[in-house]
């Protein structure tokens, strides 16, 4: 994953469109699940250090084989369905959460021309299949037939839609910046360090600090994981989740995180571009993994708030705020 | 069936939400919480009645913990009965050991040395200080999730605490059912140089407890979680027995330590913090200023802990040593960290030359604090009910006995 | 030949997923095939070019619409129960597939008489956010536009309006 | 080539890794249920009344307000895309202008739901 | 889809009506023949979208935009007025709304 991709100049890794594109999603698709995975590992160890306890030691050198033993041992676990489910929506959901929040991954730019497909809706086309993570959550929590699972499968519709608006809100104001919804020409219109998180100064910040923490309440991640809350509703939706399946919708927040934080970096952070230093694949890595990190700092250091509270805070105060961001940064451009 | 509360408080109006417009077969989802649940601090049983979210009724259950401690204990010496009550309330060991051996001293007449009272009042402190700290750690354990910012400040208090049972450790033995508390005084002695390592830790979370306040006070999202939920009524808590940091968070200025001194207090000028929100965040508040004053009591003790014997019985003679009849009685209450916790004893003639008490009866504080639970939950959110447990802290191990 | 291959088997898929919303007893089957209704739809419009269109169906409809019901859905709670069904079945039936097939021969017809019935290719933006953009805020459909807003409010008060009510 | 397939490729590839991981904990998973495991879990208590249980009508304003300003952005976003080119041919204020309005009359409904008390829940 | 031509477009977006209306009509679930009315827009958009793809203009997207926009009202408000009904009369039966009649 090292910088100056040769792809850059044909754009394509092979002669064949479709077959550059098969390989580059398979590429995308497994190097974002590994990387899902190890930040497992990585969060473990984070979480470790901020409390005064070694974290995973035992799998392997620091314990960097964990993710794998985690995976093993999951895999031979039994796979409870309990009786009264609603069987096929049942079995749908963990396969459906990982889809969704990997459909994503398709029109996320990595670097100039490292992208599955640049649509000319790419931000629209993610949002709205982040959007869609909430129809299988909820469906896991219908199908479960259990209380505590439909309780966090109704906060996880309530607060995704609560939390949507200010994302669409916050999203608008690098499109509107940068007069295009493609996210490889959003980043473009960064070139140079001017990145949207600080230029123009005001709006730009404070919609990005919006963007980010929609995005966690999308991600379902502290202090925004009232869904899963683990001390109220035990484990919300995934409370009758065992083994494989229940490993998926670990998985998937951890992709839904990781994803998150990959579109806040190419739409306020300048993506793959680092103006004089450089452009270049490591560069997108880089940013996305340090927000990464920022959102597990969140997790680890906050309490997490009460369900009403989430949602009097998006209403009340983030989507009027989303909407004085869009309309400051179209007056900026009229004045610039 | 519901228990018929009027009864019980004729001045007391039902807990429970007007259920009047309510058809409770339709509208109302009925959800057992506990006693296999992360946060109900153990095995309590809480049956909500919810609209949405909302709480309208709650019913706590007790007893799936149930021991038979007390039934126990009448098959049981004097002297075998403190390791068994140590588990009652097993985040406090000390103080179970201290309730039911100051009723035994009672019940025969027997007066401590003023070294184990010093020792007796110098470990309750500490222990005090050890319990809070598992109070707050869970507490925030029950807002922030086992797996989150919860999770850091339950580790935080966990490193302070630490330093505590290695004191107790050094002492008895054991990290935690400790067993030295007997009929008559103490079964360990202090080791040379203990007071010392003692002080130091004392004044190493004295200073630290600013670090918890500030984790109440500066954070918002603890602000908002726990400010002016689950206002407790100093009435009705008085009514029902509540005593403890949940009265003392509600303004009522009653502490056992100062009002009725046992032990060692008699020797120090106790300040008895007092709060008068009655909320949620008061009582942690009110905890952590105990923790405070727990340590500058204990480092005060440590100064003056006088020489002398540690037992006033040899263990060996308790047999014998006070000749007991049918129906002799004996009661005797410390002020725990959760409350007045108390011990009644009805002593037995010996029979085969091993005396029993008749009838033991430990009054926990936590009882009567889950007694506020219908009165709290209702008009919260199922989300608050998590902390509203946290913040009366019910040990269900005394609880249940 | 791959795309009409393509063409004709989602609109069938359409068509029957469509079908089922109006036969299942459970609502939240219903509403199921309503969702999966609205993907092959989305679809078929990315075939006809109407890029931003199709990510708007599956935001708005996919999205929140189905949000809706099924929330309403799970505030009514049926319990997968639905009312009987009326009598007089069958005659209700053919009175829509007669809409139907009035409505098909009517734009077929118009079309037929317009002439116009082949499909030419289409400009590579065509269908873009970028053009539904030009022809919604160069003034075209300014008028519309703001009535949306309008009636967006309206529709926002009526639903406070009602749904606060003795609730 | 079609800009979707390659999205349709990615989605192709997240369905065959998800079935098999599903795929392989089913073969290598021992499947032994009894009562006890497949009961539904409520704290280890049998399970009160009944899980299709009706749910509180405020879950409800939360759509419909969702599904109102969802269409908002959908009608912001053709805008704020276009926004640069417009302002070529039209002045600064119209552009601008025909937005406030929309939002403005938008923020009228905003205002109204805040003060009927709509974005209280509990 | 110059392979498909407008027809087949057409067919299937009056049969997506004709089956709103098939729905409408005989449903009596409140629920499901609000359902159908979504049915029926979506048809009229998939004509929209296709005589737009037909004729080269980008006018018929601006209509199906403006009628999710009906649709989304149309639906917000609809359901607003079953919760009400079923409040007061506990049912979604269609036939059970019956105040009007004399």
């Amino acid at each position: 994953m090292n910088g100056a991709p040769p792809v850059a100049a044909s754009g394509l890794l092979f002669n064949s469109a479709p077959l550059h594109a098969l390989v580059l999603g398979l590429v995308v698709v497994s190097l974002c699940m590994g990387v899902a995975a190890w930040s497992i590992w990585y969060e473990r160890k984070f979480a470790a250090r901020m409390q005064n306890r070694p974290g995973p030691t035992e799998v392997g050198p620091w314990g960097l084989l964990q993710p794998i033993a985690d995976g093993l041992k999951m895999l031979q676990k039994e796979d409870i369905v309990p009786a009264a489910v609603d069987r096929p929506l049942f079995e749908l959901a963990p396969l459906l959460v990982v889809v969704a929040s990997l459909g994503t991954l398709a029109v996320i730019p990595w670097g100039d021309g490292l992208v599955i497909a640049d649509l000319h809706i790419g931000v629209l086309f993610a949002l709205a299949l982040s959007s869609l993570m909430l129809l299988p959550v909820w469906m896991a929590g219908w199908a479960s037939n259990n209380k505590y699972a439909l309780l966090g499968g109704m906060r996880a519709i309530a607060q995704g839609v609560s939390y949507e608006i200010p994302l669409l809100l916050a999203a608008t104001v690098p499109i509107v910046l940068a007069g295009s919804f493609r996210l490889g020409d959003i980043v473009e219109a960064q070139a140079g360090l001017r990145w949207f998180a600080l230029w123009p100064p005001g709006p730009g910040a404070v919609a990005f600090v919006l963007f980010f923490m929609a995005s966690l309440a999308e991600a379902n991640r502290i202090p925004f994981d009232i869904p899963e809350a683990e001390s109220e509703l035990v484990a919300g939706v995934t409370v009758e989740y065992t083994g494989m399946k229940f490993g998926m919708f670990y998985l998937a927040e951890y992709l839904h995180t990781l994803i998150a934080s990959a579109i806040a970096a190419t739409l306020f952070l300048g993506g793959w571009d680092m103006g004089p230093l450089g452009a270049g694949v490591h560069w997108m890595v880089l940013k996305t993994l340090v927000l990464f990190a920022v959102i597990f700092w969140i997790r680890w250091s906050w309490l997490r708030l009460r369900a009403d509270q989430l949602m009097a805070l998006s209403w009340r105060w983030l989507v009027p705020l989303g909407l004085v961001l869009v309309m400051a940064s179209a007056t900026w451009v009229v004045l610039a | 069936m519901r228990m018929p509360l009027d009864l019980l408080l004729p001045s007391w109006p039902d807990p429970h939400l007007d259920l009047g417009e309510y058809d409770p077969e339709a509208d109302l989802v009925a959800l057992n919480m506990g006693p296999q649940h992360p946060s109900t601090h153990g095995v309590l049983r809480v049956k909500l009645y919810l609209d949405g979210e909302t709480v309208v009724k709650a019913v706590p259950y007790v007893g799936y913990l149930h021991r038979g401690v007390e039934k126990l204990c009448e098959k049981l010496t004097y002297v075998q009965i403190t390791p068994i009550v140590d588990k009652n309330d097993y985040v406090s060991p000390m103080m179970n050991e201290w309730a039911v051996n100051a009723a035994f001293e009672a019940l025969l007449g027997v007066e401590p040395p003023p070294r184990a009272q010093y020792m007796r009042t110098i470990f309750a402190e500490i222990q005090r200080i050890a319990s809070h700290l598992i109070s707050i750690g869970t507490w925030g354990l029950d807002m922030g999730g086992a797996i989150g910012g919860g999770a850091t400040v339950f580790l935080y208090c966990l490193r302070e605490r630490e330093l505590i049972l290695d004191l107790f450790e050094e002492v008895t033995g054991c990290r935690f059912h400790y067993n030295t508390h007997t009929v008559g005084g103490m079964r360990h002695d202090l080791p040379a140089g203990w007071d010392k390592r003692a002080k130091a830790v004392l004044d190493r979370i004295s200073a630290r407890t600013w670090e918890y306040e500030r984790f109440l006070l500066d954070n918002p999202i603890c602000r908002q979680r726990a400010e002016g939920i689950a206002v407790v009524d100093p009435t009705l808590a008085m009514e029902l027995g509540v005593s403890g940091p949940i009265l003392r968070a509600s303004g009522v200025d009653y502490d056992m330590r100062r009002d009725a001194p046992y032990g060692a207090y008699g020797d120090i000028d106790i300040q008895v913090p007092v709060r008068t929100e009655g909320d949620a965040l008061a009582r942690a508040l009110v905890r952590i200023a105990e923790m405070r004053e727990s340590a500058r009591i204990a480092s005060t003790l440590l100064d003056g802990v006088p020489e002398g014997p540690i037992g006033a019985l040899k263990p060996v003679k308790l047999h014998g040593a006070v000749k007991l009849k049918d129906g002799e009685e004996g009661y005797a209450a410390i002020e725990s960290p959760r409350g007045e916790l108390g011990t009644y004893v009805v002593a037995a003639r010996e029979r085969r030359g091993a005396a029993s008490p008749y009838r033991l009866k430990i009054r926990s504080p936590s009882y009567h604090a889950i007694s506020l639970l219908p009165w709290l939950c209702p008009g919260h959110t199922l989300s608050d009910v998590v902390v509203i447990i946290g913040s009366i802290d019910p040990i269900m191990g005394e609880v249940d006995r | 030949m791959l795309q009409a291959v393509i063409f004709y088997l989602l609109a069938i898929a359409t068509v029957l997923s469509g079908l089922a919303v109006i036969t299942r007893r459970n609502p939240i089957a219903s509403a199921v095939s309503l969702v999966v209704t609205f993907f092959f739809l989305a679809a078929l419009y990315v075939m006809l070019g109407a890029h931003f269109v199709a990510v708007t169906q599956v935001l708005v409809y996919a999205g929140a619409v189905m949000v809706l019901f099924v929330f309403v859905i799970m505030l009514l709670n049926l319990r997968g129960t639905d009312p009987r069904e009326l009598p007089d079945l069958a005659p209700r039936g053919l009175v829509g597939l007669a809409v139907a097939g009035f409505i098909g021969m009517g734009l077929v017809v118009s079309i037929d008489a317009l002439r116009l019935v082949d499909m030419g290719p289409v400009a590579d933006d065509f269908g873009t956010i970028q053009q539904v953009g030009t022809i919604i805020f160069d003034g075209t459909y300014l008028l519309p536009f703001e009535v949306a807003s309008a009636l967006l409010t309206v529709a926002m008060v009526g639903a406070v309006v009602l749904a606060k009510r003795e609730i | 080539m079609n800009p979707y397939v390659p999205v349709a490729f990615a989605i192709l590839i997240a369905i065959v890794f998800s079935l098999v991981f599903v795929g392989l904990s089913y073969y290598f998973g021992p499947r032994r249920p009894t009562k006890t495991k497949t009961a539904v879990y409520e704290c280890g208590m049998p399970p009160v009344g009944t899980t299709r249980q009706r749910f509180s009508v405020k879950f409800y304003m939360v759509a419909v307000l969702f599904l109102l300003f969802d269409l908002e952005a959908v009608f912001l976003y053709p805008w704020a895309t276009q926004y640069s080119t417009l302002l070529d041919s039209f002045p600064g204020t119209f552009v601008l202008g025909e937005m406030a309005v929309f939002l403005g009359v938008l923020f009228i409904g905003w205002f109204y739901c805040l003060k009927r008390g709509a974005f209280q829940w509990d | 889809m110059d392979q498909v031509g407008l027809y087949p477009v057409l067919f299937t977006s009056a049969l997506l009506f004709g089956l709103g209306v098939t729905g409408v009509l005989t449903r009596r679930n409140v629920l499901i023949v609000l359902m159908s009315i979504e049915l029926m827009l979506n048809g009229v958009n998939l004509a929209f979208v296709g005589f737009a793809r037909h004729l080269g203009q980008v006018d018929g997207h601006a209509f199906a935009i403006f009628v999710m926009a009906v649709a989304a009202a149309e639906a917000a408000v609809g359901l607003a007025l079953v919760l009400l009904l079923f409040r007061h009369k506990t049912s979604v039966d269609l036939e059970t709304f019956d105040l009007l009649r004399g």
